[in-house]
């Protein structure tokens, strides 16, 4: 027996939710979503359980995951209920519930406090920056040391619990057995969907959507590989140089398609953008080019003379490290292969 | 009048509803036998069992009420009405040595052109079949 | 007993015959003929219709049911699965 | 012909028919104009009408052959109003259009020997386009007047019908006459207009010929219907698999009609009654969002349809696509479990909604006769006088104003001649 | 007696003649006793041959004629209007149909058309031999109108009867006029209250001279027929005589009930029924209190009294009472802060417009929950709480439960129960118990009784606007009856013949529309036809024991004489 909670509703409007009540429960968006399935078929029921306010089963459930936001859903509502949309604003709220810092909620709620948090960590670059007197070589060291530092930080201590914590809530709580070897079975399914995130190949006419994000993934992580292991800006080999800048390209040059088309609002996904997604396309969109920047700047020689443009670079890294990765839209895609992997667990209980 | 000859039915219908069904079934060029005569009334349960009785002294074969069913302008009643004046001329029939199969009687509605045709098309069957046999034991 | 002048000479002088109108008409007559050729032989579903003259079996339907209506065939019977209905040429 | 009357009534269906008679019953003198060439409007179409099942012919004949005959009642068929305007003594200009018929009206006897020598085709229109008609045509069996007309726009002009027709009554010198009417009142009885689904493309109708409409399966009930039997366009088989697809552009922001059309799950409840009575062996699977069964007789009558059999799937379809056979594939979410279904049918009837048809206000030319959100006639005083219409002197009956099952309509109707004839009272 | 009958056979340009053999038929009938003229006709409805027939009647000075041709159908009326234009009695006209249920039924063999079509034109003529001048029956009748009943459609009958010339007795059981109607806020569809409405009614009515209203007033007693009816009404003390036309029945509905222990209610304090629910939220007030409690949580529970299953009397939809309560829930939630609504329904049936008001409702983030029948929601207590339990079908089944403030139970309408008026004026009742009319889309507002109209609420559940219409509608049918100042019957009545009739009942029995009377004829009592009641249907005829009925036009003789014609 679950309890009827209509507050719940004003709390989920606060991450972007709007007009989901409007539903009048027809079914056409399960019907015509293309990754709904018998066994998994939502997006309708994610809606029921919003409007009844049942945050048992939302938390439980690993259906928002599932969604790459093909936008038929919405366009084809006949309440225009826009179940797409809190399917979407679902996934914001679950990534504040699984945090167990309480930081990603507040920020996905609070655009001052964002800004707030991104003004801090920008005046405690510039502000190292002033205790090192502008060295660029000692920033440029500091910057390259933050960068690992940062990833295996982030990782364990906010991800990393944060997964667990999402395990809890999907498998553990609702007293799902799964056997052991099991986890170890579907770690497949859990690389496959990260580096491919094939799923999404699944909604119609997707291909072109889904091959951005593939080599943006890609782009993305081995860009990550080359500046931190590879220390591309330091590395006077002409194969990783030439590797960075092709990564940076790919990944400032698909973000700039993905900003366009939020501004565009062309496609049903990019119509209703929310703070935390601007800012995550946009930083991306700055991460790719200012390294290729910078790493121009090196190769023209002239940063030394222009050390504010690294400045800039790392200022954008750092927001990117610790706002962005641990507490921002960036974890989708570390929750979405997660939940495949958990929805694979799922089958083999 | 000829043994050999096709059977005669004398149709009843109703002005509103069956006699425009019967009227459809000319339109539509759909046949049936031309010893069918039709004579419409307000009403199917106005019909009196002596104008039938009538019809069978002067040589018809069988007698076909069309009624109106439930269409009936003039209320519910008028099929039940008119399946009691079946019943009472069937009596009627019974002393005089007519067989009840000689009359029929089938809701029709306004445009109940085909529903008229095939009616008739059994009920002559069945007419031919008891003459047949009337005149094999003859 | 045609006393009246034939008024489609006043009207012939105003209208043209669109393209269209001719060639559904050709259309018609040479399915018409083809339907009812392959019909003299035996009574036939629509789908052995459409077999037998190569013509799109939603477009048999179509045609079929025109004649039809037009009186030039009736309904035979229907085949032994009940599902289709056997159509001949109304004499 | 007189050129002076009390209403003038735009349209003949059953509203104008019913509004025409009350108020010539009353001994007003009544100009009824209809745009087709028969009166009746789209229920003398209709196979059987819901809740009791009787034939809607058998209905709607009576009304208009009483229409059609009325002293008081001057009927205009294939006319259209061109323009209406109000003079300063409150009443109105009208100037009407009467498009030729080509056929002398009170000569023709409705023989149809024309037809039989007409060698043009084209989809009926009265059939809804399942099978084909002539150029010259008795639209349809049960049509008022029963007389032909000529489609002079698929005609090939060679004359054969002039030269066949036993009565002389062919002319194709007829041309489109303009005529000049002054009336104190006018009714706007102008109905509604059905849904075009191939504004859903996901439902594949005109792509898939097994997806069909509600309408055409109405025809395909009725006695006077285009197949003779129950059979599916694409290759004539007798189906055993039907489904209907409710809320059809009803109900649905995505093609601007968010109001529900009020009579498609009752006409669909009896369509599949009727079809469970002609196709015993059939299924009969009704996908619907919620069942509108509100009226007299209508929920015991949604009761009965179930009890014989019908299958009635909470869950509105989401698409349609067809297999090689020409059966089609339903996707939908069934509401009871809340999964995502495909079911297998082989005929698809599309629960088409009704839509206003706001053509007529163009014609009033210098007050605006305003339409509401929904684009019905507007009526200001809704709850007071509901046959009232912006325009004093102009009023309104049946499906113009809001989608309403037939005894609605004829009450609609029935207020509108009580208005009217109060107005005229007052006038006069 | 001999009479003079001119025969005309059609050929109908063809369609006829190609068939029938137009030169036997004449051949064949030539001799027939009384055919005085026999002519064919290419055309017999062309203006010419109707010409031609008016003169043969004239010179010839015919008693009837036959016209073979096509259905009846299609031209009784305009050989009847032939007849007349000549002096002839219309009913001196028989039509023989000889090309829809002749030539054309039987193209395939032309030799049995023209038989058949022989013996059809010999009945044809043998009718025409005994067919009888009738006379249209004129009665004079009263241009007044009783309604009953001045709720909103009873004072809108009125009105529109007033308007329309007809004088007006409107005549309301209880002291105040407007019904239910008066007593509700907010109304749905349009912007305006229950109150004013029924008060801007009010005042048109006092506006109007040929409105008489009676407060506090019932029918006591009625006598006559349609056109005629003298009765008597009591209004306080006073009992009037007064001479109407028609009457016009508007009586409404009553609201349903709850059973006591339906939803707890009567047990529960916080469980009320949806009128009175519409009534708390139209007193003015900051905040919603309901017996010193803060409401923030109302539980709608629907289909209360209606579409209920076997052992409940009402199988029927109440048509209002969703769009009534989602509307109330708007209202609620427009004045009063932080309210919830919650709607426990069985489909929300918002059909046409109304569905505006459900999809507002929605977007006002009022929660739906479905149930079905078999499953209704469970209401129970948990020391002061009071909670809602449902097994959600939108939620695939699941169960739910929620705390709720007020329950309110949207409650339907059921006939109102009025034994006097009923026997009064014995309107029959459907199997729903309200008041049935005689055909629901050709006759909506006409009832078996003649002259007896019903409108509103009284004939089946309705909101204001189909009462509206369906009170107009019933208004403009009784002014188009009576406005004339007479009435014309067709003469093709029943007749009894009252030497033969020997005065059993079951002539009354079998007349639907109480047409049958007693009267004396030769110091015995006999029965008589009341001519403004009879429809002309014949039920009564078969079922004479002495044969005493005949239907005028249908007699024993017309109908037997065409049997030996046809089997000649």
């Amino acid at each position: 027996m679950a309890t009827i909670n209509p507050e719940f509703g004003k709390e989920l409007k606060k991450y972007g939710a709007f007009d989901y009540n409007a539903c009048y429960n027809c079914g056409t968006c399960t019907a015509i979503c293309s990754l709904s399935t018998e066994t998994d078929s939502f997006p309708r029921e994610m809606v029921r359980l919003s409007t009844i306010g049942n945050e048992d089963d939302i938390k439980a459930s690993l259906k928002p995951w599932l969604c790459y936001y093909c936008g038929e859903c919405s366009s084809n509502c006949p309440r225009q209920a826009s179940p797409g949309e809190l399917m979407m604003s679902l996934r914001r709220w679950l990534t504040s519930v699984y945090d167990w810092t309480g930081l990603s909620g507040l920020l996905y709620k609070s655009l001052p406090l964002s800004i707030l948090a991104f003004l801090l960590t920008a005046a405690a670059v510039i502000g190292f920056s002033i205790r090192e007197n502008f060295d660029l070589e000692r920033i440029m060291h500091v910057g390259h040391y933050f960068e690992m530092i940062a990833i295996g930080s982030v990782f364990t201590v906010i991800l990393l619990p944060n997964i667990i914590r999402m395990w809890w809530f999907v498998i553990g709580k609702p007293k799902i057995k799964v056997p052991a070897k099991s986890y170890f079975k579907a770690l497949g399914e859990l690389f496959v969907h990260m580096f491919t995130q094939k799923r999404a190949l699944g909604c119609d006419n997707n291909q072109f959507r889904w091959f951005e994000h593939f080599i943006l993934v890609i782009g993305y992580l081995t860009l990550l590989f080359t500046t931190v292991f590879l220390d591309w800006f330091s590395s006077s080999n002409l194969f990783i140089i030439i590797l960075g800048y092709i990564e940076s390209i790919i990944v400032f040059g698909v973000t700039i398609d993905f900003v366009s088309s939020r501004i565009k609002k062309s496609k049903e996904v990019s119509k209703h953008s929310q703070p935390s997604d601007w800012f995550f396309v946009i930083w991306l969109l700055l991460m790719g080019l200012t390294a290729f920047i910078v790493r121009l700047f090196i190769d023209l020689n002239i940063l030394e003379q222009n050390s504010w443009m690294y400045l800039f670079h790392l200022i954008i890294l750092a927001q990117w490290a610790v706002i962005i990765v641990p507490f921002g839209k960036w974890t989708h895609f570390l929750y979405r292969s997660f939940a495949m992997y958990m929805a694979k667990l799922k089958i083999q209980s | 009048m000829a043994t050999n000859a096709q059977p005669r039915i004398l149709v009843f219908s109703t002005e509103k509803i069956s006699d425009p069904a019967i009227d459809l079934a000319g339109l539509l060029k759909k046949h049936y036998p031309f010893t069918v005569y039709t004579i419409s009334v307000p009403c199917s349960s106005c019909i009196k069992p002596r104008w039938i009785m009538r019809a069978y002294e002067k040589g018809f074969d069988g007698v076909f009420i069309a009624a109106d069913g439930t269409d009936c302008s003039y209320g519910e009643s008028c099929g039940e009405k008119t399946s009691h004046i079946v019943t009472s001329t069937h009596q009627l029939m019974r002393d005089k040595g007519l067989k009840p199969s000689q009359l029929k009687m089938a809701a029709l509605c306004s445009v109940c052109a085909e529903p008229f045709v095939k009616h008739i098309t059994s009920f002559m069957k069945e007419l031919e079949k008891l003459k047949y046999e009337a005149l094999s034991t003859k | 007993m045609n006393t009246k002048t034939r008024t489609i000479n006043i009207i012939k002088e105003t209208r043209k015959v669109s393209a269209h109108v001719t060639e559904e008409r050709k259309k018609y007559v040479k399915i018409r003929k083809t339907i009812l050729e392959t019909l003299k032989t035996e009574g036939k579903t629509i789908p052995q219709i459409a077999a037998d003259t190569n013509l799109p079996v939603a477009e048999t339907t179509y045609y079929l049911m025109t004649l039809q209506k037009f009186g030039e065939v009736t309904v035979e019977g229907i085949d032994d699965m009940d599902e289709y209905y056997i159509y001949k040429l109304k004499k | 012909m007189n050129t002076q009357y009390d209403v003038l009534v735009v349209g003949a269906g059953i509203a104008g028919e019913e509004s025409a008679l009350k108020l010539a019953d009353m001994g007003f003198r009544v100009l009824l104009i209809e745009k087709e060439p028969s009166i009746g409007g789209k229920m003398i179409l209709l196979s059987k009408v819901f809740p009791t099942l009787d034939c809607a012919a058998c209905i709607t004949t009576p009304k208009v052959s009483e229409t059609a005959r009325h002293p008081n009642i001057t009927l205009l068929t294939l006319t259209e109003a061109d323009s209406i305007i109000k003079e300063n003594n409150g009443s109105f200009s009208v100037t009407l259009k009467k498009h030729p018929r080509y056929v002398i009206e009170k000569d023709c006897t409705g023989c149809q020997e024309c037809e039989t020598v007409c060698p043009s085709i084209v989809d009926d229109q009265f059939q809804f386009n399942l099978v084909a008609r002539k150029a010259v045509y008795i639209p349809f069996n049960i049509a008022n007047p029963r007389v032909a007309l000529i489609d002079i726009e698929n005609c090939m002009l060679c004359g054969s019908c002039e030269q066949k027709c036993p009565s002389n009554a062919i002319d194709f010198s007829q041309k489109e006459e303009i005529i000049q009417v002054k009336v104190n009142a006018v009714i706007v009885a102008t109905g509604f207009n059905l849904f075009d689904p191939t504004l859903i493309p996901r439902y594949g109708f005109g792509k898939y010929k097994n997806v069909i409409t509600s309408m055409q399966m109405e025809r395909e009930l009725a006695p006077t219907r285009p197949f003779n039997n129950i059979l599916r366009p694409s290759d004539g088989k007798t189906p055993d698999k039907i489904a209907y697809i409710f809320c059809t552009g009803s109900r649905d922001q995505t093609c601007g009609n968010a109001i529900c059309s009020q009579v498609c799950c009752m006409y669909s409840t009896k369509q599949a009654q009727l079809l469970m009575g002609a196709l015993p062996m059939a299924d009969i699977t009704m996908y619907y969002i919620n069942i509108r069964a509100f009226g007299k007789g209508f929920n015991e009558f949604y009761m009965q349809a179930k009890d014989m059999g019908a299958k009635y799937v909470k869950g509105k379809v989401a698409s349609v696509s067809e297999k090689e056979n020409g059966n089609l594939i339903l996707r939908y979410e069934d509401i009871a479990t809340g999964k995502v279904t495909e079911s297998e049918h082989d005929l698809v009837v599309l629960s088409v909604g009704l839509l206003a048809n706001p053509a007529i206000t163009s014609v009033f030319k210098d007050e605006t006769l305003e339409i509401d959100a929904s684009k019905y006639i507007k009526q200001p005083e809704l709850l007071q006088s509901p046959a009232l219409t912006s325009i004093k002197g102009v009023f309104v009956a049946g499906t113009a104003t809001a989608p309403m099952d037939i005894p609605d309509t004829i009450m609609s109707a029935g207020a509108a001649a009580a208005e009217t004839s109060g107005y005229l009272k007052q006038l006069s | 007696m001999k009479k003079k009958i001119g025969v005309y056979v059609c050929h109908c340009g063809g369609n006829i003649s190609d068939y029938v053999d137009i030169e036997k038929v004449k051949d064949a009938v030539k001799d027939e006793a009384n055919v005085y003229l026999l002519k064919n006709t290419l055309f017999a409805c062309s203006d010419s041959s109707q010409k031609g027939m008016v003169d043969d009647i004239k010179t010839s000075e015919l008693d009837a004629i036959v016209v073979a041709s096509c259905s009846p159908k299609l031209h009784v009326p305009t050989f009847r209007g032939v007849a007349a234009r000549a002096g002839l009695n219309p009913y001196n006209y028989v039509q023989v149909n000889i090309r829809e249920q002749s030539s054309w039924a039987h193209s395939d063999q032309p030799t049995g058309a023209t038989e058949k079509a022989i013996l059809l034109v010999k009945a044809g003529i043998a009718r025409a031999a005994e067919s009888q001048a009738l006379t249209p029956i004129k009665i004079p009748t009263t241009n007044a109108t009783a309604v009953i009943g001045a709720g909103i459609g009873g004072m809108r009958s009125a009105i529109a009867l007033a308007d329309m010339g007809t004088e007006v007795y409107l005549i309301e059981k209880e002291m105040s006029v407007g019904g239910h109607v008066a007593n509700w806020g907010n109304l749905f569809t349009a912007n305006i209250n229950g109150n004013e409405l029924a008060a801007s009614l009010h005042n048109e009515i006092k506006k109007r001279p040929n409105i008489k209203l009676f407060t506090n007033a019932e029918l006591t007693e009625k006598k006559g027929s349609i056109g005629n009816f003298d009765i008597k009404v009591k209004s306080g003390n006073e009992t009037l005589p007064l001479h109407i036309g028609a009457f016009v029945v508007n009586t409404g509905f009553a609201p349903y009930e709850p059973v006591s222990g339906e939803y707890h209610f009567g047990e529960y304090d916080n469980v009320i029924t949806l009128p009175e629910f519409k009534k708390l939220i139209d007193t003015p007030a900051s905040e919603l209190v309901y017996k010193g409690k803060t409401i923030k949580k109302i539980a709608y529970i629907y289909c209360v009294g209606s579409r209920q299953d076997e052992e409940g009397d009402n199988k029927y939809c109440s048509r209002y009472c969703c769009t009534a309560a989602i509307h109330s829930s708007i209202q609620v939630k427009s004045k009063f802060k932080n309210i919830t609504n919650l709607h426990f329904n069985r489909g929300i049936r918002t059909y046409g417009k109304q569905e505006l008001h459900y999809e507002e409702s929605s977007k006002n983030g009022d929660i739906y929950l479905q149930f079905s029948l078999d499953s209704i929601p469970q209401i129970e207590k948990k020391g002061n709480k009071t909670i809602v339990k449902v097994k959600d079908i939108l939620t695939a089944g699941k169960e739910l439960e929620t705390e709720a403030d007020l329950i309110v139970l949207v409650t339907g309408m059921v006939p109102r129960k009025n034994e006097n008026l009923t026997n009064q004026l014995k309107i029959p009742v459907g199997r729903d118990n309200f008041f049935n009319e005689i055909h629901m889309k050709l006759r909506p507002v006409e009832t078996v009784i003649d002259g007896v109209f019903i409108a509103g609420t009284c004939q089946s559940p309705k909101n204001i606007l189909e009462t509206l219409n369906s009170s107009m509608a019933a208004a403009a049918k009784a002014n188009s009856i009576l406005t004339k100042g007479e009435m014309s019957l067709e003469p093709t009545l029943a007749m009894v013949n009252p030497a033969a009739c020997n005065l059993c009942d079951n002539c009354f029995e079998a007349c639907q529309f109480d047409a049958i009377v007693q009267t004396e004829y030769e110091g015995r009592k006999v029965a008589k036809i009341n001519v403004s009641n009879c429809k002309g249907c014949g039920m009564c005829t078969p079922v004479c024991p002495t044969d005493a009925i005949d239907l005028a036009d249908f007699t024993n003789a017309q109908i037997e004489s065409m049997i030996d014609a046809l089997t000649e």
